[in-house]
């Protein structure tokens, strides 16, 4: 395997200096972050026109049109959506014409608006309606009767152990769910995850049992709490009536759960948001490409180097603003 | 003015405090180990069951719509299940909707699978080897197509026609034996959604997914696990692997721990640096309250 | 070429033997000709063919048991470009024993056999094998045979396959069992013949008229209230916190001669909330322009920004002060996610205005905008249906529209009675809805009928 | 002309964009591509317009001068930048697309050869053999036939060469070749600011989050009320069942943790997405029908 070219080395490093001039802005707003900033704004500019020229325009329009891709009726409707986007550039020609560049617009957001309300209907409101309307019994899955794919959907379980299920009831029925989860042709493996698995509130013996009739008690006042949560939160948006008395505990309760709803959503974000940073300290430490070119980057060095960069132009940049106005006004340090 | 209480004074603390120490959170620990045990998910292990119990050879749709800022959270996994895919041998197809991401798969592909991931001997590992695919023999790169939710209707009603019938490098899909009978996202044996946001898996179960009951799994990122749970729920989805535990735990599956495995650690550091904020902040508030109540001036 | 001929030629003699003793010369000497309409298919082979592929035990070639019940019908709710293919294979029919669809256009010329040359006297017609490596690569969907197409092969046991032809056209078709050996055909059974049948389109798709009722019922509530509403003299709404800061916000920047952020959030015209950010932007802009307060708008996509300005400059009209319209201050940032947050956390930090208005679909920037908002000091209103991202703007703003509330907003703006029906209507629906869940989970609960999934299939 | 006309517009297509949906037909799906394709093209097209809109606000500040005009300088210069490498006016020329090969025929013996001579950062691949070049001759034995020859380089950016030769028992056949630099939008140059511009800021920015979801709990989770209560009691029950170390100290915090997304988040979710849904539909048919018509002017 070849070394990298020169090139591409001071590329890593650009990449890492630019990367500690975006941390910088942890500090406050300052010259490394704007230059950053401009720098990424223009570059992203330049590369949307592109893949926009590129995946629009060409086929659709130049090829379509002039290339002779298309032709009768066809051909005809696509020199329509040139004419629209001719209305739509009037306005730089002169003000006089601007009011025909509402056509397009019209066009465009009325059909957008039209497609938005059947996948609306279709994905949002009616597949939640329906998710809603379903039982709330929470019936245990029999292990001695129950299909294949109700097995694997188990926890702990898998496609595989459901399988040896099937085979191993045909061989000689289960006692309990311990008998299940232990037998014989099981690997270690899948023993260990049925036992990690197991559980009375949550787990596989709540949600499985050797006989039919049997009710997953918790899943059960789980479910009933999922519709009551549904509806009072529906209530709290609801505008035609005051949320005082009754109708007000109700909307009250809604919100403790869309509270609830939200503290568990930025749990969850905060380790995606962490992931993001743990992603940057790989880079700029160069785990992330092959062991050849880290041994050519040195980006623990090129680290080094960009921080030692930046906090020296900082502390220039401190100082002669200190000099250039001695007491900032309140609240006027960029600090984010 | 009397001297202001403590409480006041951290009343006005500079939260760059905080961000140096979230910083020695996420710096230390890669060079500091705890190498703590991870468990897979529910839904991760759904995700594993369902790839593990394709057929030998199934032909299998990845989309992969990310762009560099998401690549920490969602890469590991693409390198667990395409190794997964790979040693079952199954025949892949590639896709992108986001602008962003092209030049980043083009990379993944070069290095995940025009070579072997795991071959034989790989240290650290025991599973089946997988060995390096031949483009449009084994896989095809179908390469990057704009339009939103709209062109992924189009994947689901003729994905050849999306692609004006040709593979990113140009070969003609008639022309590649594997394509034959790969006219829509229906004909695949199982759709792989690496999704960093929209247009993704949301999107895909929306627009193609409910309506052809395509069986699909998807990993995104931990931001939108809660959003698209209902879906695994539901079964529109068969498995979600949410954001870097996700994937170090789809790593422990597959038996090759990898980028996910160590940023496990991190997330553990971080995540007490946040609880122990909170933690901190409530202290603050509620000495700064009794110190109110007892008459001092705020 | 001349290579390839010899090939098909040493293949075809072969074949012959292997096709038992049924398959006439004619099949043999029919060789060349499909192989010419092979050739474009697929790769070239990788090495040239060798003499003779291995054929497997030759004469003992089992006639196979065919198919039986051949059904072809079109689909339901199909677009008029599909056929639906069914059949009933023979019990213990070998897991080797793959099944053909072939299909050719009813009444297409020069085409006198009745069945295609595949299944000449129900033996394996080595005339389609084509070139031995690869093996199945000859028997592929989209291979032709003279005025034949392959639909499929199905090797997966399947019964039914739904065939894509092009509509408005009659077809036949025909089903044989093939017999691999090693993914070489070596015989295959009697075929089955069906046609011609035609596609049909559905005229209404009825698996989606339960969101037809969805979206008509709402539409009539909104004409029923409609008209209700200009008879009825108040309609009541509750109070909106986050839509009346709006109001007193720009109030409070005109005091503080600061200006006002707009933002139409990270999607296109093409996304609903996109277009409810800009009918609320309608009413903020002529706010601004009787306060005489700068509104700078910060756009994602141009074409929401063409929107915008246009959607401004009706503000200013409607308030009366056309000439105060400055277009430039409809900016296009960018439409890369994080140069587009990059690029309004610095008109945050520079212009400082006294009042950032985030309305629209956002994402992970959120709460990079909302935290740098924070820190100027500015009051902070946001607004989306994202459910991923209003913890951050519930969080780090003041004011939080959540999900339907963003699209009530432009309703409580303006408070024209037309527009305050689309929200009793909604609320009408909602009551709907709620009714709707709740019998149906009773009538689900007691395993009497399933509502939801007759409704919404 | 300048209000009826877009308003009616507005209706016509509202109305098929909400027709379409119910009518499987397979011309209305042509239809339906087509308007989407206007659709697209609008918004590609607006993105000239969105260009000359950030000329038009940077122009003036570079021209007078203002405060950060060199900043904007940057701004233009890495816009222009992109453009002139990533447009496709390559085009116009054309660098070779096959390796050069010359064949020697005759010899003896039923295999032929294939001498590759490429510089060491190119990957030869030879029919079923790949390797990197040496810049020395490579033999490679091969059975006669069509062979599929490739030279590719390591790094994006450059045209893989490639050709089929049909080689003959006996042949040996030289191959040599550099793959030509690209140009356009899978071009070197435009891949390097990717990777090396684009790539870094990005994922920087997007990773500013991890700090400021920290600062953003240390101020505004605090029990002030019931509701604030809640909602951070339930952000610490997920922090600790989600990260790695709850799974580690006992599985109750991950299933307590699944339990809270499954049941009260998912029961407050379905509601806001039931809640928007609706306001989605009644907006999008106000739109149609007009009551909503802002964005069509007046005058």
């Amino acid at each position: 395997m070849t070394a990298l070219p020169w090139i591409d080395v001071v590329g890593y490093w650009l990449g890492i200096f630019l990367t500690f001039s975006v941390l910088s802005f942890l500090y406050k707003d300052n010259p490394f972050y704007k230059l950053v900033e401009h720098l990424f704004i223009g570059v992203s500019v330049g590369y949307l026109i592109v893949l926009q020229y590129g995946d629009n325009i060409e086929p659709k329009v130049i090829d379509a049109i002039f290339g002779g891709d298309l032709d009768g009726v066809w051909l005809g409707l696509r020199i329509v959506a040139l004419v629209l986007v001719l209305m739509m550039f009037a306005k730089v020609v002169s003000r006089r014409w601007a009011w025909l560049g509402r056509y397009p617009l019209a066009f465009v957001v009325a059909f957008y608006a039209g497609l938005q309300v059947n996948a609306m209907a279709q994905a949002e409101l009616g597949a939640q309606i329906k998710f809603a309307a379903s039982s709330i019994d929470a019936p245990k899955v029999d292990l001695n009767a129950a299909p294949a794919e109700a097995l694997t959907s188990l926890p702990g379980s898998s496609p595989a152990v459901a399988a040896k299920l099937v085979a191993e009831r045909a061989r000689q029925p289960f006692t309990s769910v311990d008998d299940a989860a232990t037998r014989p042709s099981l690997t270690d493996l899948e023993r260990a995850d049925l036992a990690a698995a197991r559980g009375h509130l949550i787990g596989l013996d709540a949600r499985a049992a050797v006989g039919p009739g049997e009710r997953d008690a918790f899943g059960l006042v789980s479910n009933l709490l999922l519709l009551l949560a549904t509806l009072a939160s529906l209530v709290y948006f609801y505008f035609s009536v005051a949320h005082r008395g009754p109708i007000g505990a109700v909307s009250r309760f809604g919100v403790w759960i869309l509270m609830i709803g939200f503290g568990a959503a930025f749990g969850l974000t905060v380790l995606g948001r962490i992931s993001l940073a743990i992603g940057r300290a790989y880079d700029v430490l160069g785990r992330t490409v092959a062991p050849e070119d880290a041994a050519r980057i040195h980006a623990p060095w090129a680290s080094l180097a960009s921080i030692a960069l930046i906090a020296g132009g900082l502390t220039i940049w401190e100082l002669r603003q200190r000099r250039v106005q001695p007491v900032p006004p309140p609240g006027a340090d960029g600090q984010s | 003015m009397a001297a202001e209480h403590w409480s006041e004074r951290l009343q006005r603390f500079d939260r760059r405090w905080i961000f140096l120490i979230m910083g020695l959170a996420v710096v230390v620990p890669l060079f500091v180990p705890l190498n703590l045990p991870t468990r897979p998910d529910p839904m991760t292990k759904a995700a594993y069951n369902t790839v593990e119990a394709l057929p030998e050879g199934a032909r299998v749709f990845v989309s992969i719509d990310l762009d560099p800022s998401a690549t920490p959270e969602l890469e590991p996994f693409y390198r667990a299940v395409i190794l997964h895919l790979k040693r079952k041998r199954a025949r892949l197809v590639f896709a992108t909707t986001w602008y962003a991401a092209p030049p980043l798969v083009n990379r993944y592909l070069r290095e995940t699978v025009d070579r072997a991931i795991a071959p034989p001997g790989a240290e650290g590992y025991d599973g089946a080897p997988d060995r390096a695919y031949q483009r449009n023999v084994d896989y095809v790169y179908l390469g990057f197509r704009d339009g939103r939710s709209a062109i992924i209707q189009a994947f689901g009603s003729d994905l050849r026609g999306a692609f004006d019938g040709r593979a990113d490098d140009g070969t003609p899909l008639d022309r590649i034996p594997m394509m034959q009978g790969l006219n829509k996202l229906a004909d695949f044996d199982l759709v792989v959604l690496v999704s960093a946001g929209s247009p993704g898996a949301k999107e895909y179960v929306q627009y193609v997914g409910t309506r052809n009951r395509l069986p699909m799994v998807a990993a995104c990122t931990a931001v939108s696990t809660a959003d698209l749970a209902p879906y695994v729920q539901t079964g529109q989805l068969l498995g979600l692997v949410g954001g870097m535990a996700g994937a170090a735990g789809y790593e422990r599956l597959v038996g090759k721990p990898g980028a996910g495995t160590a940023g496990a650690d991190v997330l553990n550091i971080g995540t007490m640096v946040v609880i122990l904020a909170i933690v901190f902040g409530n202290v603050v508030y509620f000495a700064g309250r009794a110190h109110r109540r007892r008459g001092g001036r705020s | 070429m001349s290579a390839r001929l010899v090939v098909a030629l040493v293949v075809a003699l072969v074949g012959a033997q292997v096709g038992a003793a049924a398959a006439q010369p004619g099949a043999g000497s029919a060789v060349v000709v499909p192989i010419d309409e092979l050739s474009p298919l697929g790769p070239p082979p990788a090495q040239p063919a060798p003499p003779a592929p291995p054929a497997p035990a030759p004469a003992a070639a089992p006639i196979l048991a065919g198919v039986t019940d051949v059904q072809v019908v079109a689909p339901a709710n199909d677009d008029g470009r599909h056929l639906d293919v069914s059949f009933t294979r023979a019990a213990d029919v070998a897991a080797e024993v793959a099944t053909v669809i072939v299909r050719r256009r009813h009444g297409t010329p020069g085409a006198p056999p009745r069945y295609p040359p595949l299944v000449a006297d129900g033996a394996w017609a080595p005339s389609f094998a084509g070139p031995t490596p690869p093996p199945l690569a000859a028997l592929a969907a989209g291979v032709t045979i003279g005025p034949w197409t392959v639909a499929a092969v199905l090797v997966g046991g399947e019964t039914s396959f739904t065939d894509q032809v092009a509509p408005g056209h009659d077809y036949e078709y025909v089903v044989a069992e093939v017999l691999l050996d090693h993914g070489v055909p070596v015989a295959a059974s009697a075929a089955e013949a069906i046609g011609p049948r035609r596609p049909e389109a559905a005229l209404v798709h009825t698996g989606r008229l339960g969101y037809l009722a969805i979206v008509a019922l709402i539409a009539s509530l909104i004409a029923w209230y409609v008209r209700r509403a200009r008879t009825a003299k108040d309609l009541y709404i509750r109070s909106l916190p986050g839509v009346e800061a709006i109001e007193d916000a720009v109030g409070r920047s005109t005091e503080m001669g600061r200006p006002v952020l707009y933002v139409t959030g990270l999607e296109d015209i093409q996304n609903i909330q996109t277009i409810a950010s800009l009918l609320v932007l309608g009413h903020v802009a002529e706010k601004t322009a009787t306060y005489d307060t700068d509104l700078t708008v910060a756009n994602y996509y141009p074409l929401t920004m063409v929107v915008a300005e246009e959607v401004v400059r009706q503000g200013y009209a409607n308030a009366g002060r056309p000439d105060a319209h400055r277009p430039e201050r409809c900016l296009f940032i960018t439409a890369e996610q994080f140069a587009f947050a990059a690029g309004v956390s610095g008109i945050i930090l520079r212009d400082r205005p006294a009042t950032n208005i985030y309305l629209g679909c956002f994402y992970g920037e959120s709460l990079l905008l909302a935290e740098t908002g924070f820190v100027t000091g500015a009051v902070q209103i946001a607004g989306t249906a994202e459910l991923t991202q209003l913890p951050f703007f519930i969080t780090a703003c003041d004011y939080t529209l959540i999900g339907e509330e963003l699209y009530a907003a432009s309703a409580y703006l303006t408070k024209e009675p037309t527009l305050l029906a689309n929200l009793k209507a909604a609320d009408a629906f909602k009551i709907v809805a709620m009714v709707f869940i709740v019998v149906s989970v009773i009538a689900a609960t007691g395993g009497w009928f399933d509502l939801g999934g007759k409704v919404f299939p | 002309m300048k209000k009826t006309v877009p308003l009616i517009l507005g209706m016509v297509f509202g109305a098929y964009a909400l027709a379409e949906f119910y009518l499987p037909h397979h011309a209305v799906a042509g239809l339906s591509d087509e308007l989407r394709s206007w659709a697209a093209i609008l918004s590609a097209a607006a993105f000239i317009l969105g260009g000359l809109n950030i000329l038009q606000v940077t122009w003036p500040k570079i021209r007078r001068r203002e405060d950060d005009w060199g900043y904007k300088v940057v701004l233009l210069g890495g816009a222009a930048v992109m453009l002139a490498v990533g447009l496709p006016w390559h085009k116009l020329g054309d660098p070779p697309r096959a390796p050069t090969v010359a064949r020697t025929a005759g010899g003896a013996g039923p295999g032929a050869t294939v001498i590759v001579t490429v510089p060491d950062d190119v990957t030869y691949t030879v029919g079923t053999v790949v390797g990197p070049g040496t810049g020395a001759p490579i033999a490679i034995a091969v059975e006669p036939g069509p062979v599929a020859i490739k030279l590719s380089k390591r790094l994006a950016g450059y045209r893989p060469l490639t050709t089929t030769v049909d080689v003959a028992a006996g042949d040996t056949v030289t191959v040599g070749g550099e793959p030509p630099i690209l140009w356009g939008r899978d071009g070197r140059v435009f891949t390097w600011i990717y990777d090396h511009v684009f790539g870094p800021a990005n994922a920087t920015m997007f990773s500013l989050l991890a700090f400021f979801v920290a600062s953003a709990a240390f101020r505004a989770f605090r029990a002030r009320s019931i509701e604030a209560a809640l909602l951070l009691t339930a952000a610490i029950i997920m922090l600790i069942g989600r990260a790695p170390f709850g799974g580690a100290i006992s599985s109750v915090f991950p299933d307590l943790a699944q339990w809270l997304l499954d049941v009260p988040q998912n029961g407050g979710r379905r509601a806001i997405m039931m809640g928007a849904a609706i306001g989605a539909i009644a907006t999008g048919l106000r739109v149609i029908v007009g009551i909503e018509r802002s964005h069509l002017g007046s005058e």
